[in-house]
Formats: C-alpha cells, structure tokens, sequence
C-alpha cells in the first residue's frame, strides 16, 4: 500500500476545501477524512498580539516532516496525508497549519492527524515571535506539547 | 569551512557572528560553544540551555560529535510551530 | 462557557468548507479546527455497492445527538460543536457525515470530535440498508465501533 | 392506543403488523413481543435477539416497563450510522 503524501511549507493561505477534495477524491476507498486547522489566535500571555512571524530551518524542516508523516505511515493504514505549514507574517485568526487525512476506517484518520499535530508541534524546526504592543519575543514552547507526543513513544 | 546558523531566540544573540569559521581537527559543537564565549558571552550562555539541540548538516547531533570541514551546524532552541 | 451548537439531520448534501468557515469565526480564541467527513465506501463484505439508504427515528435520533453533544460539552472545553448526519438514498464516494469541533487548544477539539463519532455510531439511531447487485439487506453493526465508544467510559 | 414502530431490519418482518395495539393493564414491551409471536413467529424471534433495544416515548426503556396509554413503543435493532 502506497500513501499518498503531500508535504508543503509555504508562505500563501491555504484552502481548506481544496485539500479536501484532494484527499476525497484519491481513491473510492476513502471512507474518513480528518483535516485539523490551526489559526493564530489573537491572544498570548493574557494580552492581545499584532502579529506573529514564523522562522523555519529550510531544508531540515522538510526532511523532519517527511520523517514525521514515514512514521505515521508505518503506524496506521493511511490512503492519503496532506501536510501543510505556513512561514513568514500571520495576523491573528489566520491559518497557520493543515493535517490532512484520508483513511478506510476514522480510527486511522483521526490518530494519525493527532499524531502528527503532536509530532509537529515538538519536532518540526519552526519557530514562532510574537509582536505585541510594539514588542517581539520569541514565543516558548509548552510543556503540555512534549507530553502530548510523550504518549506516542509509550505506546510503542 | 563550517557554516554557522542560529535560529530562533538565538539568532537575536548571534547578531554579528562570522557565518563561517574555520575547520580544524577534532572539533565538535561543544568546541565552537566554547570559542564564542569570549566575545559573545551572553550567546554563549543561552547555548548552554540544556533544552537548545545542535544539528549537523540538518540531522540533530551530539554536542562531542566531530564536525567534518564543510559541514552546516546549526544550533536550534525548543520548537515551536503547528 | 456556551457552546454553539449545530445538529443538523437532512437529506441535502453539506459542504465542508462552509461548515468550517461557521465554526472558525466563532470568536477570536479559536486556536483549532477538527473537522470528520465520513463518505460512503465502494465496498461491503469484498463486493461493489450500487447504495446505501438511511433511515433514522425521526424525534428520537435529534435528542439522543443533543445528548451526545452535550455529554462532550461537560467533558472538554469547546467553542463550537456541528454535527450533520445525511439520510435517504446515498451513492458510493457520497458524504454521509460531518462532525466539526472548534476550540482554543488542539486536544479539546481532537477528542471531542473521536468521541462525538464513536458515540454517533453505536447510540444514534441510525440504520444503513444496502442495495448490492440487486440485493437489499440491512448491515449489521460492528464490534470495533463499540469497542471505541467503550473506551471513553473506562476514563470516566 | 400504543403506537408501534419497528426499524432496520426489524421492519423487513413487520410489514402487516397493526400500527397501533390496545392499551391494556400491566402491559410492557416484553408482553407486546409475546402477543406477536403467535401471528409474526420471525418478528418475533428478532425482537428476542440479545442486542435489539425498546424505547418508550422515544427514550430507551427496559423490558418489563410499564406502558402507558398513549404512549409510542419502538423496537431498535443495533444503530449502524455515522
């Protein structure tokens, strides 16, 4: 079984609907489709942010997603993987990130986009700076994050 | 040559590092921390974050591994996209 | 907290993208979109199906997907909750059900939605009659999906 | 008057049966099965399948419930949705 992967980084919106029907349409076997959005949300230590600027490390990151949906591959029975990162400027409610999934039965679907939500928020090389109130810092990561993809490791 | 990154909160450290340094026998990212202290203290003590993770040529390393001439380190602070 | 909640029971098509649209513009704290699209499959026991009918207990089935929804309300922190399911005649490749979950952080949307499904499908009264090579016959339900609606009572 | 209602599979081998039955004393969807063994001895046997469900007025009720008059009993094979 061969899983069709679509891995991209970019600075451009995405569409969600678009993504969708790609993954629909893959093969009459697609019975579950899990997408997951992420959206900049307008708050960050309890105050309101301008804007968002995200950094990647070109070339590594797309490695370490390729990595990242392999093993999400060997784990579940997947028909299709879509995975979609933006860089650059993001305002609030802005898209910020798409999983994608197209599976036989949801059970799949719906552990393999977690899995790789986890996987990349921890993994993938991306970095997030927030402006606020005229000020940018580095946004830092949550320890909720690593325990999220801890719980990949002990199941296996 | 070896080629310098630092991404993240580290890159506002880093500001006027060369981007290049020279390779010489037997030296790790450990060596190269410890190079830069002298003139970039405070840089250097945010690569001593036990949290902060070296790459070399994109592929996470150890901080005693050998670096190979012409090789890209990359020094990279927790994660944070998705 | 409230909640806006969406149950929808219609022999109409939905579409997805403005289905996710309505739960992303909820209000500025949404941080995720989970979204489920069951589509009808090709096969049933290793045969081609012609389609599928739904029926449902009208009255009965809108309460129990209150229900159902309201239980997930209590359990996770969420800012929207829709839930479609179609009935009538369907066609293989056809969309049968939607379930979409908007929240601030990823795990509350992703959980919800899981559950909402496996609940859906073991406690909605719902039955799907095949039509095959000119047979009809109602299918039979799985024990994998009771098995998964279990599970959420273990951690109870 | 009870009102009868029979879904899935169940409807396949209630086709003739009366919508509505006779509100009697005591009655419960135990005794409403029995009555229709006699006339729908299939019907009946799949109302006695471990997995088939009653409801009553459109909640899921137990076997020997009490019904009152007016109210709607439905038999529920196992749900397949979603």
């Amino acid at each position: 079984m061969s899983t069709n992967i679509d891995i991209r980084i970019q600075d451009a919106d995405f569409d969600l609907a678009a993504e969708y029907q790609q993954l629909r349409k893959l093969t009459s076997a697609v019975g579950a489709v899990v997408t997951f959005c992420g959206l900049v949300r307008d708050l960050e230590k309890q105050s309101v942010i301008n804007s968002l600027s995200l950094q990647h490390y070109p070339g590594m990151t797309e490695a370490l997603l390729q990595d990242i949906v392999d093993q999400a591959e060997a784990r579940w029975q997947l028909i299709g993987v879509t995975l979609i990162h933006r860089v650059g400027q993001l305002l609030p409610s802005d898209q910020i990130v798409f999983v994608g999934v197209a599976s036989q039965h949801r059970q799949d679907a719906f552990e393999a986009a977690q899995f790789l939500m986890d996987y990349l928020k921890t993994k993938a090389t991306f970095w997030k700076k927030v402006d606020q109130d005229g000020q940018q810092y580095w946004v830092e990561n949550k320890d909720s994050d690593q325990l999220a993809t801890d719980r990949w490791q002990r199941d296996e | 040559m070896i080629k310098l990154l630092f991404f993240g909160r580290l890159g506002d450290f880093a500001g006027d590092v060369a981007p290049q340094i020279e390779a010489t026998e037997g030296l790790t990212p450990a060596l190269v921390r410890e190079s830069l202290a002298a003139d970039y203290p405070a840089l250097a003590a945010e690569l001593s974050q036990p949290q902060v993770l070296v790459s070399l040529d994109q592929r996470i390393a150890r901080w005693d591994q050998v670096i190979s001439d012409g090789a890209e380190l990359a020094f990279l602070p927790p994660v944070t996209g998705g």
